[in-house]
């Protein structure tokens, strides 16, 4: 683990984070969620932890932005708040 | 082979569950005896389990044989066999009567409801039956997500109230995993055992005080305790009749059975009792989800939301009880768990058999009801009799044990409340009796004729027989409370 | 609604800040999570299950149970979609036609 | 006091995160972002899981000099240096806590979809509105 690395990560985390929630196109929220796992990833890396990296970038920011893609295109693209 | 019989009693309903589509691509009707099997295996496995554990005392079942604190291991106590055989004979009860109401509200969709439901019933089992912290967390999931399923298909207005539920069963299962995750930061372990043996020196930890906090925010959450219960009355409402049988009696007592097993084995009843105001809260807690639950089952017109109100005050029963923290109250409360799944089955049964027939559950339905359905409505008065507490049955017993267990601990507003919820008990179902006679009553001496043409039009035989089998327990559980007391949970009480 | 949101969010992080007062250092190899259960792992997971990688080893045999567990939401995940999405689909089609 | 800040900022940033989320799931009405909400919440809980496993100077879990010959497996039992590698154990648990989180997204956004379906929007007060009208 590497202190500042670590700041700037959670920092993006943290801003992909409030993105997320505050975008109100769907479809750009759930990419912006994706960034977010991922960025999720490296810190997981950064703090060695490999095999749970791995499984959130191929399972979470996947799966999990395949499933959202599928349902935000299946319903509405845009949201009120 | 017997010695491998408590991990049967979980794997059995997966493993059926997991063969259910195949035995559906093949044959449709099947999947019901399928399950029905499965059940009884479980059944079987789950008595089996009780009588060891009443012969020889707490059984230890090491998964893949790794010792304790470093692998998985099923804790089989009297509390627990007590649990499983609940869950795996009520859920056998459910799934016999499900069958006619299932095809009646989802005919298509019959195959994936019997995996469904046994993947539910998995959940459950595994819940109860672990001895590790973060395994009951995956069997919670397990039995959540089922549970989401099987609501969402009910009625008009299901998959709303069954996102509602999603959202808070996921916040309630995120701060149980935070309990958890904090338990693990100061003590190192996940094993019930393991943990109780660390805890007591860090009982001062500011850690610890705030997993204590989480873990029963997250249980009450699950349990539906009043000020977080928003979730219950819409989801159970609008589930299949056969859905809210087999969850509302089963999801509401596993949660107050981890509620139990995390305050008196993971933490000592030392700490919950003498170190921190719990039990005291607890107490205030359920007095307030008594009257709470109470008051708002006297406004529903709709018969079976009025039902969830009733499962929300008598959660409030077992809070109480569990928090008067005295021997007597606490046996009340285990027997409450007991006499509460039993009922609610009951309620949640004959709801559905209404449902069934006049194709809506409001009050009104009930109409002429006692002429129409004879054996019903017995039953249904039997587990009436029950909730309110008249002597055979078995709500009495266990609410004369809760109403002593105040006594001892001199807390009137407990006892006032119980008394109180006793009596808008007596009118809620006075209210329904009537509606049941009324119609007889204001329009028979109109229409003479009509006693000759009514003719008996009672529900059929598989939905009937589990119903009356139901208030027949109940009777029976009422006549033998005292070897149930001192077999069983006389041996389940933590030592206070 | 929102205020309301606002507070109890508020509150709960309060809570869980004021529960981290008392945690053990981050990246502290003292720390109780690292010292009680885990070494045993490390030391004997060659030994038991001749796998380097420790993770795998804990994953499929020591919590080998939690892993059928997470292959058993997978499924009811699954199912429950089927259930929701799918089943009966096919039928109330063929009734709207 | 720096020193205290500097070994428990962390678990501070991951409450943040956790809050974020947690004020999606009960704020926002769109059920969309409630959903993007309880993902986030969820994968917080799991960064505060990993920090636990976190040693300083510790690497990844996997063995060294694991496959030099079968002799050396039964002395290395005994020689590993636990300080070196991490705690595996919240790893395994946490690989087990995401499938739990991708399958609750795939059951929530299931239902969310039948919720489309049935009243063609996906605003929480727009819902009430047309349950109202009936």
């Amino acid at each position: 683990m590497i202190l500042p690395l670590d700041l700037i990560l959670l920092l993006f985390v943290f801003i992909c984070a409030i993105a997320a929630i505050t975008v109100r196109d769907l479809l750009s929220a759930v990419v912006i969620l994706g960034a977010y796992s991922f960025f999720m990833c490296l810190l997981w890396t950064q703090m060695a932890a490999v095999d749970v990296a791995f499984t959130e970038a191929s399972v979470s920011a996947g799966i999990g932005t395949v499933l959202m893609i599928g349902a935000v295109s299946k319903t509405k693209r845009r949201s009120k708040d | 082979m017997i010695a491998q019989i408590p991990i049967l009693i979980v794997v059995i309903p997966l493993l059926f569950s997991v063969l259910c589509p195949l035995i559906g691509l093949w044959r449709k009707g099947l999947c019901y005896s399928w399950a029905i099997l499965a059940l009884s295996l479980c059944a079987v496995a789950s008595i089996d389990t009780l009588f060891a554990v009443m012969g020889g005392g707490t059984i230890h079942y090491r998964l893949g044989g790794w010792a304790p604190p470093f692998g998985i291991e099923y804790v089989i106590d009297h509390l627990n066999a007590m649990m499983l055989v609940i869950v795996s004979l009520i859920s056998l009860i459910v799934a016999i009567y499900s069958r006619r109401s299932v095809e009646q509200e989802l005919p298509e969709k019959i195959v994936y409801f019997y995996t469904v439901f046994l993947l539910q019933v998995t959940g459950f089992l595994g819940i109860v039956i672990t001895g590790d912290l973060f395994n009951l967390y995956v069997f919670l999931e397990i039995g959540s997500l089922a549970g989401y399923a099987l609501i969402a298909i009910g009625e008009d207005g299901a998959p709303l109230a069954t996102f509602r539920y999603i959202v808070m069963g996921t916040i309630g299962a995120c701060f149980y995993l935070l309990g958890v995750g904090y338990i693990y930061i100061s003590t190192g372990s996940l094993n019930m055992a393991d943990v109780q043996q660390i805890l007591p020196q860090l009982y001062h930890s500011k850690v610890i005080l705030t997993a204590v906090a989480f873990l029963l925010a997250g249980i009450a959450i699950k349990m539906a305790l009043f000020p977080v219960h928003v979730w219950l009355p819409d989801a159970y409402t609008k589930a299949p009749s056969a859905v809210s049988a087999l969850i509302a009696p089963l999801m509401t007592k596993i949660s107050l059975y981890v509620m139990i097993r995390v305050l008196f084995t993971v933490f000592q009843p030392h700490l919950s009792i003498e170190l921190l105001p719990i039990t005291d809260i607890m107490v205030w807690a359920g007095v307030i989800a008594i009257l709470g639950g109470a008051v708002m089952a006297l406004a529903q017109t709709d018969f079976k939301r009025m039902l969830c109100y009733v499962v929300v005050a008598e959660v409030g029963y077992i809070v109480g009880g569990v928090g008067l923290a005295n021997t007597v109250a606490m046996k009340g409360a285990i027997l409450h768990i007991l006499n509460d799944a039993v009922m609610t089955v009951g309620l949640f049964t004959v709801a559905g058999i209404v449902t069934y027939k006049t194709k809506s559950h409001n009050l009104s339905d009930f109409e002429d009801l006692f002429r129409k359905m004879p054996f019903t409505m017995a039953a249904f008065v039997v587990v009436a009799l029950s909730i309110i507490g008249v002597p055979p049955t078995c709500g009495f017993f266990s609410k004369w044990y809760l109403i002593q267990g105040a006594l001892i601990a001199k807390h009137w507003a407990f006892l006032a409340a119980l008394l109180f919820s006793s009596l808008v008990s007596v009118i809620l179902f006075f209210r329904i009796f009537e509606i049941g006679y009324v119609f007889r009553a204001s329009n028979g001496t109109q229409t003479h004729g009509d006693e000759h043409t009514a003719i008996i039009n009672e529900a059929p035989l598989s939905m009937l027989i589990p119903t009356i089998a139901i208030a027949i327990a109940m009777i029976l559980i009422g006549l033998y409370n005292q070897a149930i007391v001192s077999n069983i949970i006389a041996f389940a009480i933590p030592k206070l | 609604m929102k205020i309301l949101s606002l507070i109890t969010v508020v509150f709960v992080g309060a809570a869980l800040i004021y529960g981290t007062l008392d945690m053990p250092k981050w990246g502290d190899p003292h720390s109780p999570a690292s010292t009680h259960v885990s070494p045993y792992y490390l030391r004997h997971s060659l030994h038991d299950a001749a796998t380097p990688n420790v993770v795998t080893t804990v994953l499929a045999d020591y919590r080998g149970y939690d892993t059928l567990g997470e292959t058993a939401v997978v499924f009811t995940a699954g199912m429950a979609c089927i259930l929701l999405l799918r089943a009966g689909r096919k039928r109330r089609g063929k009734g709207h036609v | 006091m720096f020193e205290f800040i500097v070994s428990h900022y962390n678990y501070w940033m991951y409450i943040a995160l956790m809050m974020v989320g947690f004020y999606a799931m009960m704020a926002k009405r769109n059920l969309v972002k409630k959903i993007i909400g309880m993902n986030i919440f969820q994968s917080a809980i799991i960064l505060f899981y990993i920090s636990t496993s976190v040693k300083r100077g510790a690497t990844v879990p996997i063995l060294e000099h694991a496959h030099e010959g079968h002799g050396a497996v039964a002395h290395a039992a005994h020689a590993v240096d636990v300080m070196q590698y991490a705690n595996p154990l919240p790893h395994v648990l946490m690989l087990t806590a995401i499938v739990v989180m991708v399958a609750t997204l795939g059951v929530a956004l299931a239902v969310a979809i039948m919720i489309y379906k049935r009243y063609h929007t996906l605003e929480e007060d727009e819902i009430m509105m047309s349950i109202r009208r009936g």
